[in-house]
């Protein structure tokens, strides 16, 4: 399986975009495009399968390795593991709901799916790359459309968050920057595999390490680099704050794992309360701000602050378990909140209202899409069934394994969370689409084919992971436990 | 053979010179239209260009007067195609223009000036190759005679000029008196650290320094570029810089070695004031070529930084980014240009909801802004990293922090551009520009250029291939 | 001749270098201010040839670098005059202070 | 071994049922879904019937003890090579007694809403919702794995959620679901908490594994259970408490009761299903799963005790003051449970001293027999007068016979008139109590007068008292209505006969247990009087209940008000919670981290703003800038840097 098919089909569908005459060819081509990838995403899934099957056990992938700048070491090395893989069936299928979600967007169309089809296609290129220049060059790619498509297209004070998720983003980018040129000074090498294998110096990456998490961690909406994701995704347009939520916030946590953990195991180790203080607070945090929201899209975001917490929480309590909850909830939180931030785009698109106080009663016009509402928000609570659930008692589990008192008593904390999050959400479900309807909203209709269709893609991937993770389990461990090796090694070099 | 050497060697002066002489003969001959004259000499430009590339060997001429080789060829090579773009785009504001063919001699004699100074091997030549490639200049800034910016900036021009010239020569004095010789290979021995030297080679530095516009010799740059005509402005931004850091890069490398301890952190302590100022000034602009004054000041301070790297990858990444530069400035003073000359608007609010008007121009100013900021797939991105590269190479990561994080800063100036072109709303936006073929053909170059010049390795490898080491 | 040594003919240089440039600070018209760059240069010129004379009396660097520096320093005014004049043209003066439109 | 892998359809009979119903319901069976529901339920009802036969009386005992089953089991999430989440069936007397009873009741509750559902606009919604509660607690009884309980409870949960808010448009029964699930969820976090301790310690999440390693002294599990300790509580302490507030939780028990009466604002049947019969045992039957290892530990089984003895006394308390017939049936419900609550607190491993789990077990049998009686009555007394109020009723026993019989069965069961099921259950619970804690017993016994008092208070007002007011009589209603009435009836006679302790208790063992006439004199002579007294209360019109009222005075009024537990929970949550850590949180986000991220932005504007001077156009100061940057230069390289 030839992985750069990944970047290149992106790339095609925007350049079919560009030259295409009319909004419906365009759209057309986008979705098209975006299926088509989604295909190709589930055919790797099945290659990947057939590889592992057939006893094939390296670490990564489907490697291809082209020499790109040669005198600075720089390669075009991609390649995946379940982990990416996992990612990559996320972004396919955020991206094909999301292009379908925005069928009928009339401003821009041209440009507004040709910017969602580059964020894309940065997300797809920083999961298969391992190599860190490349991996940082998508890290970039992604950034850009973003600010575009809030400033264009969104609603609110979009400029602002525009311009302050892109600045916070570009921050990021560059504290991850200083990362690498660390890790490239000091073993001349780009290559994250290469890397992996040779041990960098322990006070070099206590250095370093801080950075590159940092930098990721402002993607992920750490604590307290998180004031991007509200206002960044209330502004945005429904599709944008999907990919934003489903797939950017990912990135950064990807990266944490990938780049930060797997290289700097031991400086992991050494800052690992850090990183679980900085959680928890998000976790707790983020959850009693979201419950003093009046808006549902800040509600969703807010909540996403909190469940991305659970990612940051598993990557730092760096057990086996834990770090597969990581993954898990990663790709649980970004079906959820793009179902979630879809359900809550239908619901605006009609009633031309988030405040949850002007809504109620939907159920009774809408049902549909006050079902999908619903199990989106109980997802969001873990509920088992839902990918929620395996996600966060996977972390749980995880985070528990790790005997310090103190880092119970965090995981207790998290727990704590699922609490609060049942109120906010029963408060937003109970005031939205419960309660009598008022008279304005009677006449509202219910979702569209096109809803339909985005909304079923994102709840069987929810539904899927709910009842049956030991696929999704199966698919990421290999991944995890390989990046546990180097974690190993960190202990025993201790 | 000397005769033939002299040929070889110097052909690409030689080229400069018969343009200017011809374009002296057509000015003494009848008067022509400036659309044919302008059809001339961007195609007398064009072979220019095209000549750079043939032939290219090393050689010095002139008992090590004068001296060349690849690198410098190519460097020449690049101030060809960096003045070829320039007078593409500056077609529509000439075509109206009474003086064209004075103002291509103007050009062109400072481009010969460069490029002796580039391939000086001695002091003296370097001076003069210098000063020729100011003075011109400060006339060319003039050239809207009856504007009153534009002679106050070339008054500014000539006076700071002829001072920092006047500081510089001190050095040079100095130098000469401490080590007896003005030649560059003489000289690499004999510099050392005694305080008379460190202050004449402190003296030089500020020389390049006011050249490049790095902070505190910058102060003349954006009242300059914003009062001359947007071609001179163009042509100062990038060729002059683009010439003086060639040269200060092999100078700093080969001559000054001995000091490179001293100037090593001589560079990264003006680096940073010239990033951090650069930015702050840039970031309260609405005067466009103002704003880009500023902002190409920010860049010079992140190719300082490369300088700083002292090795292959730095002559390389520098030489790299500033072709780079080439691309992506023009694209946006091309762009500037267009507007300024149909419409005579130069401020940033001017441009709002451009993108409603001028969809072409638009994408074309905001990938060159983004190639600017660094942003990939651009040109720009790979330039600004490897850079940053060469710099923390010797591991001061202090610095190469504070400068990354300086680039939010950048950002946020060249996004507030952006913005301005698609976001805001404009109850007049800039009319619909009809683009003349020749500033279209340069708007095309310079785009293609951003896109390919990064993402296409072989030209970095090229570059890096003949880059000498430290 | 040879009597005076190179410190006084390099403390001159100096004091006339420091003193164009005091003037350069100072004067208001554009050009005295030029003639005070002149001062500098000038300086720099004595500097030259003493150096040549009194250290390196066998090679003519020096003396060759001096004329080339009054060379291009004629030039250097010609230019400047011109600009000067045409900035009277459009300002109606030459008093360096008037010309401050471009600033910050 | 033989097989029992058809079990699995007792649990997925209901599942495809409301997966059917749920996608396609509203569409295509608007009529036909109650049938769809009843026949999938019937089947799975039968089913757990052969179930039950075929262990009880052909190979469930080995050698006189009947032995856990594991009837299928594969692992569904993995944690750690050992630590695993399955999905098992696990069969032993408990739950193949819950399979009955669960898919029993439910059945009745199906049928029974044939009639009171009909008409209703989201008919198949609920008969979905029905169907994913029946599955939920299905697959909670047959866990075999903790985990899985956790996850089986959850679903129950939310069921229970989505049917309290069934009608939604409604904004009490929306309050009412929400707090169902907030404050069960609550208790479910010390449940999931219990979980990951007793979990890693016992180094499994398997039931029967998890059991067997924290009850021999010897394992190193035991050992670092007890050892290790948090606050000076052992951690198995610590495991089994938090997983008993999971247990509360569900079961109403104090302090977090307050969820059930509310819950009445579902409808009636789901009531009786839910709130009676099944999903509120649930936490009674958590605690019985896990009675090996809780009676290891004393403190926590005394826990269990105390919290079961006073929510049975409190509730029984505030019954006597509700008029919302649905809510004094409530609170009789948590009584009841908190009956068998403390009944397995007093029971021992093993023997004889197993005779109180015996009886809890025993107790919630016939209770869910006679409770969803009383609801299903109550629900046919409301569907007639529209009204949950005793007020609005009286007389009711000429409109409504068969109703009026049925229901006054179930009040002599629950109040313990032999020969009725209550009697025999509440029997044991007594000797039980009496045997192992005096004071408990007396607790027990007052509570059980209390019971019969205000059973009979309702069955009085209900159906005597006054004359009929109503006249536009409809009947009672359908034959589906009556019928489960009858049936359960006829059980709530007949289930006290079964030899319940040859079949369930502690250790799979025999336990021949002797009721004799001399024990039961006392309580049951307690009760007769205590409906004698209802009887004079309550039969005729009268002033003597407010009287009485008058008298208790304050008492009267704190019951009334249910003790003001409601308004200490919405004073901890609307002046506690909300003002003094969301606002400020909510405020400090908006404020001091957002305002850094802005502040870092302003100044760096004003820095840009103040710098400005040095660009003043004038060309001499240029100069003397550019000077000034020598002099600076000159003066750091040449003296300060060496």
């Amino acid at each position: 399986m030839n992985l750069s098919l990944l970047i290149l089909l992106p790339l095609i569908t925007a350049l079919g975009i560009l030259v295409s005459p009319g909004p419906r060819q365009v759209r057309l081509i986008a979705l098209i495009g975006s299926i088509v990838q989604l295909g190709i995403a589930c055919l790797l899934l099945l290659d990947y399968w057939h590889e592992r099957v057939a006893g094939n056990h390296a670490p990564m992938l489907f490697e291809f390795n082209y020499t790109w700048f040669a005198a600075l070491h720089i390669n075009y090395h991609i390649g995946v593991d379940g982990i990416s893989i996992a990612m990559i069936l996320l972004t396919a299928s955020v991206v094909v709901s999301g292009i379908l979600v925005s069928w009928s967007t009339e401003k821009l169309s041209k440009e507004f799916f040709f910017l969602l089809i580059l964020l894309s296609l940065g997300a797809y290129g920083f999961f298969i790359s391992l190599d860190l220049f490349t991996l940082f060059f998508f890290l970039e790619i992604a950034v850009i459309p973003k600010f575009l498509l809030i400033g264009i297209w969104g609603s609110g004070k979009k400029e602002y968050s525009a311009m302050k998720l892109a600045l916070l983003l570009m921050a990021g980018s560059a504290l991850v920057f200083v990362g690498l040129m660390g890790m490239y000074v000091t073993t001349h090498s780009f290559d994250i595999l290469q890397i992996s294998q040779m041990h960098i110096p322990i006070e070099v990456q206590k250095f370093f390490f801080p950075f590159a998490f940092l930098g990721f961690g402002i993607f992920a909406a750490l604590f307290p680099f998180h004031t991007w994701v509200p206002d960044g995704h209330a502004s945005a347009p429904t599709a944008a704050s999907m990919f934003l939520a489903g797939i950017s916030m990912k990135l950064g946590g990807y990266g944490c794992l990938r780049v930060a953990t797997f290289l700097m195991p031991d400086a992991a180790h050494a800052y690992s309360w850090i990183i679980i203080l900085l959680a928890t607070i998000a976790i707790i945090y983020g959850a009693f701000a979201t419950m003093m929201q009046t808006d549902l899209k800040y509600i969703n975001a807010y909540s996403s602050v909190s469940h991305c917490g659970f990612v940051i929480l598993g990557i730092g309590m760096l057990t086996q378990t834990s770090i597969n909850g990581a993954v898990l909830q990663m790709v649980s939180h970004g079906l959820m909140t793009a179902l979630f931030f879809a359900a809550i785009g239908m619901i605006y698109s009609r009633t031309h209202t988030r405040m949850v106080a002007q809504l109620g009663g939907l159920l009774k016009v809408m049902p549909f899409i006050s079902t999908l509402f619903v199990i989106a928000g109980l997802c969001s609570l873990g509920l088992p069934g839902l990918s929620g659930f395996v996600a966060e008692m996977t972390v749980f589990m995880g985070s528990w394994q790790n005997p310090d008192a103190m880092y119970r008593l965090a995981t207790i904390l998290a727990c704590a969370s699922i609490v609060v999050t049942a109120v906010y959400i029963l408060r937003a479900a109970g005031k939205t689409v419960m309660g009598p309807i008022s008279d304005s909203y009677t006449h509202l209709t219910d979702a569209t084919w096109n809803e339909k269709l985005a909304a079923t893609i994102l709840v069987m991937g929810i539904v899927i992971i709910g009842v049956a993770p030991f696929l999704i389990n199966q698919l990421i461990t290999p991944g995890t436990e390989n990046i546990m090796q180097q974690v190993g090694k960190a202990i025993t070099l201790k | 053979m000397i005769l033939t050497d002299f040929f070889i060697l110097l052909r690409q002066e030689l080229l400069i010179t018969a343009i200017i002489f011809g374009l002296l003969i057509v000015k003494l001959g009848k008067d022509r239209s400036n659309e044919s004259i302008l059809m001339l000499i961007n195609l007398l430009l064009l072979l220019n260009l095209a000549a750079g590339f043939f032939c290219s060997t090393e050689g010095a001429l002139f008992s090590d007067m004068f001296r060349t080789n690849k690198l410098i060829v190519l460097e020449k090579n690049i101030l060809n195609l960096a003045i070829w773009i320039i007078s593409l785009q500056s077609y529509s504001w000439l075509k109206t223009h009474k003086h064209v063919i004075e103002f291509y001699i103007l050009l062109l004699s400072a481009l010969l000036g460069m490029f002796f100074m580039i391939s000086s091997g001695n002091l003296l030549m370097f001076y003069l190759g210098l000063e020729m490639s100011t003075i011109p200049l400060a006339a060319a800034a003039n050239f809207d005679l009856s504007k009153r910016q534009s002679s106050e900036a070339a008054m500014k021009l000539i006076i700071s000029s002829a001072f920092s010239s006047g500081l510089l020569l001190l050095g040079i004095s100095l130098v000469y008196g401490t080590t007896g010789t003005l030649t560059l290979s003489e000289l690499s021995s004999q510099m050392g650290h005694n305080p008379l030297q460190v202050f004449a080679f402190i003296l030089l530095i500020s020389g390049f320094a006011f050249k490049i516009s790095a902070v505190p010799f910058h102060l003349w740059t954006a009242d300059v570029y914003e009062g001359a005509p947007i071609a001179v402005t163009a042509f100062l931004s990038v060729v002059s810089k683009a010439a003086v850091l060639f040269v200060f890069v092999s100078i700093l490398y080969t001559t000054f070695k001995s000091l490179a301890e001293l100037w090593y952190n001589l560079l990264f302590l003006l680096a940073l004031l010239t990033i951090i100022i650069g930015n702050l000034f840039a970031l309260r602009q609405d005067n466009f070529k103002r704003f880009l004054a500023f902002s190409s000041i920010a860049q010079v301070g992140f190719i300082l930084i490369g300088i700083s790297g002292s090795s292959q990858a730095g002559t390389a990444s520098v030489v790299y980014f500033i072709l780079i530069y080439v691309f992506s400035n023009l694209a946006a003073f091309g762009v500037v240009s267009l507007v300024s000359a149909v419409t005579g608007k130069e401020k940033i609010s001017d441009y709002k909801s451009f993108y409603t008007t001028n969809p072409m121009l638009a994408w074309v100013l905001t990938i060159a802004l983004f190639s600017l900021a660094g942003v990939p797939p651009t040109a720009g991105f790979f330039g600004k990293f490897f850079l940053l590269m060469a710099g923390s190479a010797n591991g001061s990561y202090w610095p190469i922090t504070i400068a990354a994080l300086n680039m939010v800063i950048s950002f946020y100036y060249y996004l507030r551009v952006v913005k301005a072109i698609f976001m805001d709303a404009n109850d007049k936006p800039v009319q619909k520009l009809v683009v003349p073929a020749l500033p279209k053909l340069a708007l095309y170059i310079c785009v293609a250029g951003i896109i390919v010049t990064g993402l296409w390795s072989s030209v970095y490898d090229y570059i890096y291939s003949l880059s000498p080491g430290f | 001749m040879s009597d005076v040594p190179l410190s006084h003919i390099l403390f001159v240089s100096t004091a006339l270098f420091f003193i164009g440039m005091y003037g350069l600070f100072t004067r208001r018209n554009m050009i005295t201010m030029l003639m005070a760059i002149e001062l500098m240069l000038n300086s720099v010129n004595i500097n030259f040839v003493a150096f040549n004379k009194y250290l390196f009396p066998d090679k003519l660097d020096g003396i060759f670098f001096t004329i080339f520096i009054i060379t291009i320093a004629a030039a250097e005014a010609a230019i400047a005059i011109a600009i000067i004049i045409n900035l009277y043209r459009s300002h109606q003066s030459i008093d360096v202070e008037d010309a401050t439109e471009l600033k910050f | 071994m033989s097989n029992y892998s058809y079990i699995v359809f007792i649990p997925l009979l209901p599942l495809v049922t409301f997966i059917v119903l749920g996608l396609f319901g509203r569409k295509y069976f608007k009529i036909s879904a109650g049938a769809i529901g009843t026949t999938s339920l019937l089947t799975s009802t039968v089913l757990s019937f052969i179930a039950a036969r075929q262990y009880f009386f052909v190979d469930g005992k080995v050698n006189g003890i009947y032995q856990k089953i594991i009837a299928c089991k594969y692992t569904w999430l993995e944690f750690s090579p050992n630590v695993s989440i399955d999905m098992g069936i696990i069969i032993d007397p408990i739950s193949v007694m819950m399979l009955i009873v669960v898919t029993f009741v439910s059945l009745m509750v199906h049928v029974f809403s044939l009639g009171y559902m009909k008409g209703e606009e989201r008919f198949a919604t609920y008969y979905a919702f029905l169907s994913l509660f029946t599955f939920s607690m299905l697959g909670l009884v047959l866990s075999s794995n903790i985990f899985q309980v956790y996850i089986f409870w959850e679903l129950v949960g939310v069921s229970s959620y989505l049917l309290i808010g069934y009608y939604f448009d409604k904004p009490s029964a929306v309050a009412a679901s929400k707090k169902a699930f907030i404050v069960t969820r609550f208790a479910d976090l010390g449940f999931l908490i219990g979980i990951l301790i007793l979990g890693f310690y016992g180094g499994t999440l398997d039931i029967g594994l998890l059991i067997q390693k924290l009850t021999s002294l010897q394992s190193l599990q035991w050992i670092n259970i007890t050892t290790a300790s948090f606050l000076g509580v052992s951690m198995l302490t610590w495991g089994l408490v938090l997983v008993f507030i999971g247990g509360a939780g569900k079961s109403a028990m104090f302090p977090l009761h307050i969820w059930l009466p509310d819950a009445m604002e579902g409808p009636t049947p789901v009531s009786a299903l839910i709130h009676a019969a099944t999903m509120v045992v649930a936490g009674v039957y958590l605690v019985a799963r896990l009675f090996p290892v809780f009676s290891m530990d004393a403190a926590a089984l005394s826990i269990v005790t105390y919290t079961g003895a006073f929510s049975a006394l409190l509730a029984a308390v505030i019954a006597c003051t509700q008029t919302d017939i649905k809510r004094v049936l409530a609170y009789s419900t948590m009584s009841q449970i908190g009956y068998m609550m403390f009944a397995l607190g007093v029971a021992k491993q093993g023997g004889e001293n197993g005779l109180g789990y015996m009886a809890s077990m025993f107790h919630l049998f016939t209770h869910a027999f006679f409770k969803s009686l009383l609801f299903l009555g109550a629900g046919a007394v409301i569907h007639l007068v529209h009204s949950n109020d005793m007020k609005d009723m009286g007389g009711l026993r000429k409109l409504m016979p068969v109703t009026h019989i049925a229901f006054l069965i179930a009040c002599l069961a629950i109040a313990g008139i032999p020969p009725f099921a209550g009697f025999f259950s509440k029997e044991e619970i007594l000797l039980a109590a009496y045997h192992s804690n005096k004071m408990i017993y007396g607790v027990a016994l007052f509570t059980a007068a209390l019971t019969a008092f205000y059973m009979f208070r309702l069955y009085f007002s209900i159906f005597w008292s006054k004359e009929p007011t109503l006249h536009h009589s409809h009947g009672e209603g359908t034959i589906s209505m009556k019928l489960p009435l009858i049936i359960l009836a006829i059980c709530a006679v007949g289930v006290g006969f079964v030899p319940f302790s040859t079949f369930v208790t502690a250790d799979g063992a025999v336990l021949e247990t002797h009721t004799d006439i001399l024990f039961s004199i006392a309580p049951v002579s307690l009760t007769i009087i205590a409906i004698l007294l209802a009887a004079n209360l309550y039969k005729t019109q009268n002033n003597k209940p407010e009287r009485l009222a008058t008298a208790f005075g304050g008492f009267y009024k704190a019951a009334s008000r249910k003790f003001f537990v409601d308004e200490f929970y919405l004073f901890i949550t609307q002046k506690i919670i909300f003002p003094l850590i969301g606002q400020p949180i909510a405020w400090i986000d908006k404020n001091i981290v957002d305002g850094c991220i802005n502040l870092l932005a302003n100044i760096t504007g004003k820095i840009a703003g103040l710098i400005k001077g040095f660009q003043s156009g004038k060309v001499q100061s240029y100069a003397l800038y550019f000077f000034g940057g020598i002099a600076a230069l000159a003066v750091i390289f040449i003296y300060l840097w060496k």
